[in-house]
């Protein structure tokens, strides 16, 4: 319970920092945190099931469930890939108008 | 034990996204991701605490610091 | 100011609550995790595989499909994020100006460049053991992979202290040109094993081989796609990851 | 080779090419390079077309359902190959092609360009095919990361903020996907379609506000890359900066393919019915909305980029009422608006860079600007006529036949006068940017602006014309079969033959009427006060915090009124 509040409380931190910071970096990171969030609860809510990680080997373990793992590896690669385009296009972004304020840089590009 | 650690993981979160030094703000992230690692270690959950480690708290990091390296490291707004 | 502050935290607070609204139903309700896909896995799942490791079993044989698209995902952010960073114009020397190692001032930089550069090797080593032993324990060819990059960035930092006499120059060998070819042949390996059938056809190929050796090859043909695709997957994030970060720090330039 | 592995093919040959030209990345330049991405782009662009042909005979048997290298059904990813899959496949590959040949004459060129296009053409098959709700996040990520570093290889500053809005508004989006997938998950302990149908089918309350929450989550996060009303914000920048070739792709095909995913998800789920009646409504809403958001516009291209939302209304319209023959008429229209909207963007686009300006009021004289650039026969100027008239709906090009269709759907309904509305509204605009071909003004300013003399350096080559004569061809000839092509389409959707043609005398009147009716607009729009609320349009703020509050907004509207029918 206090588990899948904190999760969403995370998200929720993820997803208001996207929307009231106008630096592209921590708009970055704010989908990295976002993005970590689901993956907490994924594996967390998978792992309810069991108690042993899922590794054959040994008798009579409760392996908990090995398919949201697999999925949120994925995930965390996902992530990193956005961060990493994102990250490169605020450095583009910067490199031109000078600012990571992303109205600001609006603004400029309106004037154009 | 998990949800202390979560709670330390909203938390540093929380300064991440708040932090007027981005530098300070990566740090913070790099800690969520070392932290969420030991929860899935602690869940069961090597594999995903092994590329948490190594993409989230090495990976990505490297990336940030890159990033505001070569902007600026104040939050201006 | 302050009013902008105050509509700014209105904003958020309004997002979190929409976004809170919609999802508490799904993330805070009690319904019991399903077991049965567990239960398959755990009694199929090494048949089917080979792997011990059940992550693995899903990861690169029956979702296999899911991590080709990773991959490319990854192949896409990484390609796309160099070439932006390679084409802006009037980009400074960051090779002088940048880079890690060079931020501590000049005494500290040659000692950390040089054990970066002693480092390398095993470095290198640990990240091949992650990749290639994916199936039995935690690890496989993406983290593996990651591992061999910083591998690849040591060597990058120790040859800035001193050229390439400091290590061995068969692995300082590792320049941009050379990471995208591994690249490409990597991925044109992980593409090959990933086509419907290909896997099948690998492991009758390693049983036969192996029968003509006199080897009972049973299990390693079981599990040999799966080692094949972590060894390509390995080499491919590897060489993706090394020449982004390669490039970083301004060595982009030979 | 067996059915699966034929059905994989159109996802796989693409790929193969792509690591061909990655191949050819890694060699930096030379004749071998050249070769290898020539090779790759044939590959993957021409060679997957032999497929399709190949399973025609076995889609019009009714399809086939399997799992990627005949995994356990409980666990691997489940793909069906029907006639849907062969359509959308077919779709992508046309626009994806004509683009392609485009891009050799006026770029982006080079292997890096290659290998994410062709990558991109691959996820397009693999969204078209999916089953599986992870496979479709894998898919949507691959389609959405490429589409990113596409847009932003125009290297505009525009582009690259339009790349970011759209990468950080989608991921987000995505992250949404990912609760909507655990909630299913978690109820129904599968990932692929049918086995998360049966299962809810078994449970006593069908999954409850579970089900209903995920099915809005996964709904909302794909309508982004549809682009309907709301979450259209983030479509006019990264469509309009985008270089000319990758905007006809993601018009033409990248806002289809994915809404056409949705379809055949929601067809599985138990509120997917009203969840695909709600956003059809949406689309009726966005088909009005955005043409006049169009019409006000004075960059050509930002122009073209407001009618791809109208028209995806139309599309989401028709497609939202679910049955097979409104289904049938949903994909004519996207069909049809791929291979005139691609020829839109890439006449225009060659036209405004031959001026060397985009604004909409001031470019004039533009078929003596195609002389000068070596376009002797002014193929792009018919090129461009064939597309407008394609969009206004005027017979006998092919926009008329899936126009007229769509309206027969909604006969005597408001949806029936808002899509006639949109139609002349649309009319009206196309007049609007066909003034770019009047004369020029003597002495005006727009001479300096390169239309006189100084053209900036653009030849017009044999690729670019044979890509857009390509595609004009085709919009005249869906145009005058139209018949034929509706009672294909039809057939392959598994929906029962239309009654009557697309050229009746009603069809005809009606197409008098939107004329009349839009040049009417027409002559309000470049009034004086026409321009002047034009420019009020033009000026309202946007921002990228609003373009989340849309999200969110559109997420809650739907799951309350998921909730409400549950």
């Amino acid at each position: 319970m206090i588990r899948r509040l904190l999760v969403l409380a995370l998200f929720g931190t993820g997803l208001a920092g996207l929307v009231t910071k106008r630096n592209l970096i921590k708009k970055a990171y704010a989908l990295a945190i976002m993005n970590s969030a689901i993956v907490i609860l994924f594996v967390l809510e998978g792992a309810a099931i069991g108690s042993d990680a899922p590794l054959l080997g040994g008798a009579g373990k409760l392996f908990v469930d090995p398919i949201p793992q697999a999925l949120m590896l994925t995930a965390i690669v996902v992530g990193v890939c956005v961060s990493a385009l994102a990250l490169t296009l605020a450095y583009r972004l910067y490199r031109h108008f000078g600012t990571l304020d992303i109205d600001e840089i609006k603004r400029r590009i309106g004037h154009e | 034990m998990i949800e202390a650690i979560l709670a330390i993981v909203v938390a540093a979160s929380i300064y991440a996204i708040l932090a007027r030094d981005l530098l300070h703000g990566v740090i913070a992230l790099s800690v969520t991701s070392v932290l969420s690692a030991s929860i899935f270690f602690l869940a069961s959950a090597p594999d995903v605490a092994i590329t948490e480690a190594a993409v989230g708290a090495g990976l990505s990091t490297i990336i940030f610091v890159w990033a505001i390296r070569n902007t600026e490291r104040t939050d201006r707004s | 100011m302050r009013r902008g502050k105050l509509l700014s935290a209105a904003t958020g607070l309004a997002a979190a609550s929409l976004a809170l609204a919609v999802l508490a139903p799904v993330v805070m309700s009690d319904v019991d995790w399903p077991t049965a896909a567990r239960d398959t896995i755990a009694a199929d799942g090494y048949a089917a595989t080979g792997a011990t490791n059940l992550v693995s079993a899903i990861y690169l044989g029956y979702r296999a499909f899911d991590t080709l698209g990773e991959t490319i995902v990854l192949l896409v952010a990484l390609a796309g994020s160099v070439a932006l960073v390679a084409s802006t114009p009037g980009r400074p020397d960051l090779d002088r100006d940048g880079g890690p190692a060079d931020s501590r001032g000049p005494g500290h930089t040659d000692i950390i460049n040089v054990i970066a550069g002693k480092l390398a090797p095993i470095v290198l080593l640990f990240g091949t053991y992650v990749m290639l032993y994916g199936h039995t324990s935690p690890g496989g060819g993406f983290q593996g992979g990651v591992v061999l990059a910083s591998g690849v960035i040591f060597i990058a930092i120790g040859r800035r202290a001193g050229g390439i006499g400091r290590i061995s120059p068969s692995i300082t060998a590792f320049g941009p040109r050379t990471l995208s070819v591994i690249e490409a042949i990597a991925f044109a390996t992980v593409l090959a094993l990933s086509f419907p059938g290909s896997g099948a056809a690998l492991a009758g190929l390693i049983e036969a081989t192996g029968a003509s050796a006199g080897v009972a090859a049973k299990g390693v043909a079981a599990v040999g796609p799966i080692i094949a695709l972590n060894i390509g997957i390995g080499l491919k994030v590897g060489s993706g990851v090394a020449l982004l970060c390669v490039m970083m720090l301004g060595g982009d330039q030979e | 080779m067996s059915d699966s592995e034929l059905a994989m093919l159109p996802v796989f040959l693409p790929l193969a090419g792509a690591a061909l030209s990655l191949l050819a990345k890694a060699l930096h330049g030379g004749a071998k390079a050249r070769a290898l991405e020539d090779s790759g782009a044939f590959i993957g662009l021409a060679l997957p077309w032999a497929a399709l042909a190949a399973m025609l005979p076995r889609v019009l048997a009714g399809g086939v359902s399997f799992t990627v290298s005949g995994w356990s059904g409980a666990i691997g990813i489940a793909q069906r190959f029907d006639g849907l899959t062969w359509l959308v496949d077919v779709l992508g590959l046309t626009g994806a092609g004509a683009a392609y040949l485009y891009s050799r004459g006026n770029g982006p060129k080079g292997p890096l360009f290659t290998t994410v296009y062709l990558i991109q053409a691959s996820a397009l098959a693999m969204t078209a095919a999916t089953a599986d709700l992870f496979n479709l996040f894998v898919c949507l990520e691959i389609l959405g990361l490429a589409s990113y570093v596409l847009v932003a290889s125009s290297e505009k500053p525009g582009a690259f903020l339009a790349a970011f809005s759209y990468l950080a508004v989608s991921s987000a989006a995505m992250v949404f996907f990912l609760f909507g997938l655990f909630g299913f998950y978690r109820v129904t302990g599968t990932l692929s379609y049918e086995g998360i149908q049966a299962a809810l089918v078994a449970l006593p309350d069908g999954g409850g506000a579970i089900a209903t929450m995920s099915t809005a989550c996964l709904a909302a996060a794909i309508a982004i890359r549809v682009a309907v009303m709301p979450v259209y914000g983030w479509l006019p920048d990264a469509h309009a900066l985008a270089p000319h070739a990758v905007s006809a792709i993601l018009s033409g095909v990248l806002i289809k393919t994915p809404l056409f995913a949705l379809g055949r998800l929601l067809g599985y789920l138990p509120s997917g019915q009203e969840a695909m009646a709600l956003i059809g409504s949406a689309g009726v809403v966005t088909a009005l909305a955005a043409v006049v958001v169009a019409l006000s516009q004075k960059d050509a291209k930002r122009l073209l980029a407001y009618h791809s939302i109208s028209q995806i209304g139309y599309v989401v319209a028709a497609w939202g009422l679910g049955a097979p023959a409104a289904m049938a008429a949903a994909f004519l229209h996207a069909f049809y608006h791929a291979l005139f909207k691609g020829l839109l963007f890439l006449s225009v686009g060659t036209i405004t860079d031959a001026a060397g300006t985009r604004n909409v009021y001031e470019l004039r004289g533009a078929a003596g600007t195609l002389g000068k650039s070596g376009d002797r026969f002014r193929l792009v100027g018919v090129a461009y006529a064939v597309g407008a008239l394609s969009i206004m709906a005027l017979p006998p090009l092919n926009g008329f036949a899936s126009k007229n269709a769509i309206g027969y759907l909604f006969k005597g309904g408001w949806r029936y006068w808002a899509l006639f509305a949109a139609g002349a509204c649309t009319v009206a605009s196309f007049l609007k940017l066909s003034m770019i071909f009047l004369p020029a003004r003597r002495g005006a300013p727009a001479d300096a602006a390169g239309v006189a003399g100084s053209v900036p350096g653009l030849r017009i080559g044999g690729t670019m014309k044979a890509s857009m004569l390509i595609l004009a061809s085709l919009c005249v000839a869906t145009g005058l079969f139209a018949d034929a092509t509706t009672a294909a389409v039809s057939r392959l959707l598994g929906a029962p033959p239309p009654a009557g043609g697309a050229f009746t005398a009603a069809n005809l009147l009606k197409a008098l009427q939107t004329l009349a009716l839009g040049a009417a607009v027409f002559g309000l729009a470049m009034s004086k006060p026409g321009k002047r609320l034009a420019a009020a349009i033009r000026g309202r703020p946007r921002s990228f915090a609003g373009l989340v509050m849309a999200f969110l907004g559109g997420l809650a509207v739907l799951a309350a009124a998921l909730a409400r029918f549950g």
